[in-house]
């Protein structure tokens, strides 16, 4: 086994001059698709943010492929591999499919977007109408495409099941796994959908009060519904 | 917080006890002509107070300041000239006063509402705006020819200590000064007695989450339109302090030009005190006029090199940051002792300083 | 009264003027939320260039060409020394880049003097249009104002890089998060920004007399300019300009300079209390 | 030069000094004016008018020289205290006020703009000290303390109006700039107009800062004016006069440049701005003696290529005429000063000048000139025209 991928060694982060993140340390192997879990407010979506650069990191240790990307900025974290996919999809409501697809290389080619552009139909169907025409669904699909235009070594994705209708979450679902499967990209996934879970993920782990509470093989998460209980009821 | 935020209060109500103490002893010692330049600075540094109030504690960064100045001014020197149509024969210091309040609150009510009511401007759109309105309003002035056009009015008469324009007028250096303290005083006072109470929290919440701020029910227009009054009151106060100084108004005083100096002085002083603000108007003023004929065409180019300096590592100012230094000396100092005091005011980058 | 062919032809070359002027600060702004009031002063060194060429003895046109790389290749300077400490600060920009056009009018006071300075006439002949004389110059200025606004709209909507700019204005954050380099892009911006200035500067410097505060002029209708159009896009100085510029113009012709001013002035203003997004402009994301 | 800044370098740390520990004795400036007259020049050298604040100090410390040279005043030293105004009202008076307190100046001089001179005005009332203004204006400053060197609209246009109706035609076009001496100079200007039989076909304004007077340009073209009177002054003149050029309106009318000097001349361009007419008290082309041998001292002093205009010479006037009344007067202070310039006669470059025994304005040669080539040539000597001050 190579070395992680991902290495958070200590981090803590947050807004303002609150913490969200306290002394967190977490690592991912090459080729795993891990999913994160937790309540509202536990700090998962800080965690994806301070990872892409978007929130500084006020102590602790980054390290992505053997780079240390501590407090890099946004771009430097995405040339490093690292594919993004916020919450709520921000896709580029003005630019059409296609330029929004470029926005997330801008060095594609042709056959690029085309690639891209297979592995969610809908998107070739409606090449020229612009993001922000396109419904919930439609938008994540662009969203995913874009962070993989980009063959990232690393995706992570905010929550990309939420409002979504149920068949194009599973379509969703389906296609990381064939990604993370054919390229052997490792896939962070923050979800609170726990058939999005158990479809894609190999691992779990589960954020209480700024750190790593515990971390599962995604298969025994079916099996304990306690653990569910602990850490995601309210 | 509450604790730190106690305890900056402390020293910098410690400056301010201690500046003036050493503006009262001042007159003992001085020239005259030390304590004339002062008398007027004193106006000038309670114009900067009023913006550190709108901009420092309010969040309002008002590029038209001068514009309340100036109407203050504008309010004073009608009534003491007898100007007032209808009342001419009312020429009373004290009137003036009255008006040089009023006028300018009023202005700055209409204006506020008028810019904040509903979906109002913020920030830089606010900023931009009250620029633009310190041009029209200028303009206004020039081509006003009851106010004397460019020129504007000339023997504005001194204060009078009488009710209706007789008795002892306020002309030797001595009396002046101590009365332009006085009255530089009250202003503050007033300021920073409002910035402390209730009311003063809840500008500061507003100041920094409006949209938070509204969402707990308070209605933020009204909140800021009526601090943009009171700044605008004081603005207005420290402009009849002037006038009755300099003997004159005129549009200069009420335009781009006077705003953005107040601005220069504010910022170099620190936005965020109101203490530092005055020090800062008083402080450039005194070195301006001694060190300006040393320095010749240069002095400009220091002025504004220091100012960029500043805005960019400094944001609470040069004596913002001296105040703010001896704050934490004396926090380290206690916590030294045996009374442990809660933690230092902690260090903020000029990022965090201005996103709070 | 005029024909309306040259009232028609004076408001248009004034508002391309303006335009020309006002969509570098609109780049400025609308790609990195810095309000740039030194733009005026960029506007100034522009003509300064073609100044200093002119007194070494160079033509005008080297001038036009050496104007807005001079002050495209100071802009990146200020960029990386001044502007870079203070953005997320969007007042503290107006404060730092305000010093910033009081140290650039005191250095051109003490290297040119505060006296006035006169750039000679490129073209001087007249052309013929509708039967009344109208200056050549004023004609290249008006082609010189489309030709760069039409270059620009090309960069902005036919190449990748203009396609990541616009993604920059729309969404700063996510289009860091894609590895659009927003460093890069912010030093090209504030270059790009102030090399338009100083073509513009360069541009009017024969119209007008040369001295170190001439930029406040131009500044104060540009900034109205693309506050009226709105501020996240890059169409919406097109707009401003226009209505600024020909508002301007035609209350100048009609009335007289000092209503135009104060027209234009308080429409502005009601324009963007009104509609503060501009009337082009989208809310922008506070990010 | 460097004794001044050294003196102003030692006030003001005792200034900050002072203010700081409020130290008791600051007698610094006592001190140092044992043994010499000082006047204080409030005039702008930053804020926009710079030029003419620059062209001021080269006649008074041509004054300074050659009173000093010539073994001062009543045995004294005369010494100029130069403050920048920054062209602005508000610092004009703050300037003037620790002129006369800190320095206990015996007179002032300057400013340059009316607006800052009325700014003054209270203060010099107050303080009773004599201020020696010596900038062309509207008229109007009279009191006991005010001394006027320069023209009042009547001498400026008495005889221009009726030359250029004579030389170009008999319809008027006014245009200036939107504040009270050109509104002054209109006013004037429109009545002598009238009188000479002649016709206004406009008045109009500009404030200051625009940039584009193209519209402003096509109406006066539309007028049929023959005659612009101008009234201008600064870099928006200069650039006004460009673009008339380049859109014809100076082969259709002929100029009258109110408020002219020739630092403008350099700002034209070579060729460009031809027969503009203007009336001034002094021009750097005038062919008499003393007017070369003037501009020939100040050059000498200043460097041969520095434009010499009629501010110059009337700030030179001005503190010669403080030292022809202190010698009348046989004393040194603010009210003999006063006292003894009322009804003086000094000699200038251009002839004997007439301080007005009530108005106190100068009663001086003319020229009527106009520009050509490269400079300003004279048309015609005016002789001397008595000023209307505007007293009431």
């Amino acid at each position: 086994m190579d070395k992680p991928v991902l290495e958070l060694d200590g981090i803590s982060a947050g807004y303002g001059t609150g913490l969200v993140l306290q002394d967190l340390s977490l690592t991912v192997d090459r080729g795993e698709v891990l999913g994160i879990m937790g309540r509202n407010g536990v700090g998962k979506s800080t965690l994806l943010k301070t990872l892409m650069g978007l929130l500084k990191v006020r102590s602790g240790r980054l390290t992505f492929s053997g780079h240390d990307l501590t407090n890099a900025p946004s771009y430097r974290v995405a040339a490093a591999g690292v594919g993004y996919v916020p919450q709520g999809r921000e896709v580029f409501p003005d630019f059409t499919i296609r330029q929004n697809l470029i926005m997330g290389n801008l060095k594609a080619r042709n056959d690029d977007i085309d690639a891209a552009m297979d592995l969610f139909p809908v998107l070739r169907e409606r090449a020229r109408a612009t993001g922000g025409s396109l419904s919930g669904g439609q938008q994540q699909q662009l969203a995913i495409a874009r962070a993989l235009i980009g063959r990232p070594a690393l995706l992570v994705l905010d929550e990309p099941s939420e409002g979504i209708q149920p068949s194009i979450v599973r379509e969703i679902g389906t296609t990381l796994k064939q990604v993370s499967a054919e390229k052997g990209m490792t896939i962070m996934l923050v979800e609170q959908n726990m058939d999005m879970i158990t479809q894609c993920c190999d691992r779990v782990v589960f954020l209480e009060g700024g750190r790593i509470a515990t971390s599962v093989p995604a298969a025994q998460l079916l099996e304990s519904p306690a653990l569910l209980n602990k850490y995601m009821a309210f | 917080m509450i604790r730190t935020a106690l305890s900056h209060m402390k020293t910098e109500s410690l400056v301010a006890g201690i500046l003036l103490v050493v503006l009262l002893l001042l007159p003992l010692g001085a020239s005259s002509w030390l304590l004339s330049d002062l008398s007027i600075y004193f106006s000038y540094a309670l114009f900067a107070a009023s913006l550190a109030f709108v901009w420092g504690h309010c969040g309002l960064l008002c590029l038209g300041q001068a514009v309340f100045f100036g109407l203050g001014a504008y309010a004073m020197s009608l009534v003491t000239l007898g100007m007032v149509p209808g009342v001419e024969g009312m020429v009373s210091t004290w009137l003036g006063f009255a008006a040089a309040i009023a006028v300018p609150a009023l202005a700055a009510q209409l204006l506020g509402r008028f810019l904040f009511h509903a979906q109002g401007l913020q920030g830089a759109f606010f900023g931009i705006v009250t620029l633009a309105v310190a041009f029209i309003v200028e303009r206004l002035f020039i081509n006003w020819d009851f106010v004397g056009g460019l020129n504007g009015l000339m023997n504005v008469p001194p204060i009078v200590l009488g009710l209706n324009g007789d008795g002892y007028e306020l002309w030797e250096a001595v009396p002046l000064y101590y009365a332009a303290l006085f009255v530089l005083v009250l202003g503050f006072s007033v300021l920073a007695a409002l910035m402390r109470s209730r009311w003063g929290l809840a500008l500061k919440a507003v100041a920094s989450h409006e949209m938070r701020t509204k969402s707990l029910g308070y209605d933020t227009a009204h909140y800021k339109t009526t601090a943009f009054s009171i700044g605008a009151a004081i603005a207005g106060l420290a402009g009849a302090l002037f006038v009755v100084q300099f003997g004159f108004v005129s549009p200069s005083l009420i335009g781009f030009g006077l705003s953005a100096e107040v601005l220069i002085w504010v910022a170099l002083g620190g936005r965020g005190m109101l203490v530092a603000a005055c020090a800062g108007a008083i402080l450039v003023r005194v070195l301006e006029s001694n060190l300006s004929s040393v320095f010749g065409d240069t002095w400009l180019l220091l002025l504004g090199g220091l100012f960029i300096v500043s805005v960019m590592f400094l944001p609470r100012g040069l004596v913002g940051e001296a105040i703010h230094g001896l704050d934490r000396w004396r926090a380290k100092r206690r916590k030294g002792g045996s009374t442990p005091r809660g933690k230092a005011v902690e260090r903020l980058s000029p990022s965090e300083y201005t996103a709070r | 009264m005029s024909s309306v062919a040259t009232i028609v032809l004076d408001a248009s070359n004034y508002a391309l003027i303006l335009l020309l002027i006002a969509l570098g600060l609109a780049i400025i702004f609308g790609l990195m939320n810095v309000i740039n009031l030194a733009h005026g002063e960029f506007l100034m060194l522009g003509a300064y260039t073609v100044l200093s060429i002119q007194m070494a003895g160079g033509p005008f046109w080297l001038g036009l060409i050496a104007a807005p790389l001079a002050v495209g290749l100071f802009g990146l300077v200020i960029e990386e020394v001044v502007i870079r400490r203070v953005y997320h600060r969007v007042l503290d920009t107006i404060l730092a880049t305000w010093g910033l056009s009081l140290l650039l009018k005191q250095s051109i006071v003490l290297v040119f003097g505060p006296g006035s300075h006169s750039i000679e006439d490129p073209i001087s002949a007249s052309v013929m249009i509708f039967g009344a004389p109208y200056p050549a110059y004023r004609l290249f200025i008006m082609a010189i104002s489309l030709l760069v606004v039409t270059a620009t709209f090309l960069f902005f909507f036919k190449t990748r890089i203009g396609l990541a700019a616009r993604g920059v204005i729309a969404n700063r954050n996510m289009a860091a998060c894609l590895g659009i380099n927003t460093r890069n892009l912010d030093r090209m911006t504030f270059s790009l920004g102030a090399a338009l200035a100083g073509l513009a500067g360069a541009v009017i410097a024969p119209l007008i007399s040369l001295d170190p505060h001439l930029g406040l002029g131009y500044l104060v209708p540009a900034f109205l300019a693309i506050l009226v159009g709105g501020l996240g896009s890059i169409m919406a100085p097109v707009v401003g300009a226009a209505g600024v510029g020909v508002t301007e113009n035609l209350a100048a012709t009609f009335l007289s300079p000092v209503y135009a001013q104060l027209i234009v002035f308080i429409t502005a203003v009601l324009v963007i209390r009104l509609a503060p997004g501009g009337l082009l402009g989208k809310k922008r994301r506070q990010t | 030069m460097t004794s001044i800044t050294r003196r102003k370098f030692l006030g003001s740390a005792a200034a900050v000094a002072g203010g700081i520990a409020a130290s008791s004795s600051l007698s610094l400036p006592a001190l140092a004016s044992g043994g010499t007259i000082k006047v204080g020049a409030v005039l702008p050298f930053s804020g926009g008018l710079e030029l003419y604040g620059n062209q001021a100090r080269l006649g008074l410390d041509l004054a300074v020289s050659e009173i000093n040279g010539g073994g001062g005043i009543l045995g004294e030293k005369i010494e100029v205290l130069y403050e920048d105004n920054k062209t602005d009202p508000k610092t004009s008076v703050e300037r003037a006020t620790s002129l006369i307190r800190r320095d206990e100046v015996l007179a002032l001089t300057g400013p340059i703009t009316s607006n800052a001179r009325d700014a003054m005005a209270p203060t010099i009332k107050r303080m009773k000290t004599p201020l020696l203004y010596a900038t062309n204006y509207e008229g109007g400053a009279c009191s006991r303390e005010v001394f006027c060197f320069n023209t009042v609209p009547n001498q400026e246009l008495e005889k221009l109006v009726p030359a250029l109706k004579k030389e170009a035609g008999d319809s008027f076009y006014m245009f200036g700039a939107d504040y009270v001496w050109p509104q002054k100079m209109f006013e004037t200007a429109k009545s002598l107009v009238e009188s000479e039989g002649g016709t206004v076909a406009g008045v109009e304004f500009t404030p200051w800062g625009v940039k584009e007077f193209a519209p402003v340009i096509r109406r006066i073209k539309e007028s049929g004016a023959k005659v612009l009177l101008f009234a201008l002054p600064g870099a928006d003149g200069i650039t006004f006069i460009k673009q008339a050029e380049d859109l014809g309106l100076l082969e259709d009318v002929t100029v009258g440049f109110l408020g002219f000097a020739e630092t403008y001349l350099g700002a034209f361009g070579e060729g460009k701005a031809q027969n503009m007419w203007v009336a001034v008290p002094f021009a750097e082309s005038l062919q008499t003696p003393g007017a070369q041998k003037f501009v020939q001292k100040i050059r000498a002093q200043a460097g041969s290529d520095v434009p010499v205009s009629h501010y110059v010479m009337t700030h030179y006037n001005a503190l010669m005429a403080v030292k022809d009344a202190l010698e009348k007067a046989g004393a040194v202070d603010k009210d003999a000063l006063m006292d003894s310039m009322q009804g003086l006669t000094i000699s200038t470059p251009t002839g004997p000048a007439e301080i007005g025994a009530v108005d106190h304005h100068v009663t001086m040669n003319m020229y009527l000139a106009k520009t050509e080539g490269a400079g300003l040539s004279v048309v015609e000597d005016l002789g001397s025209i008595v000023p209307e001050a505007g007293c009431s």
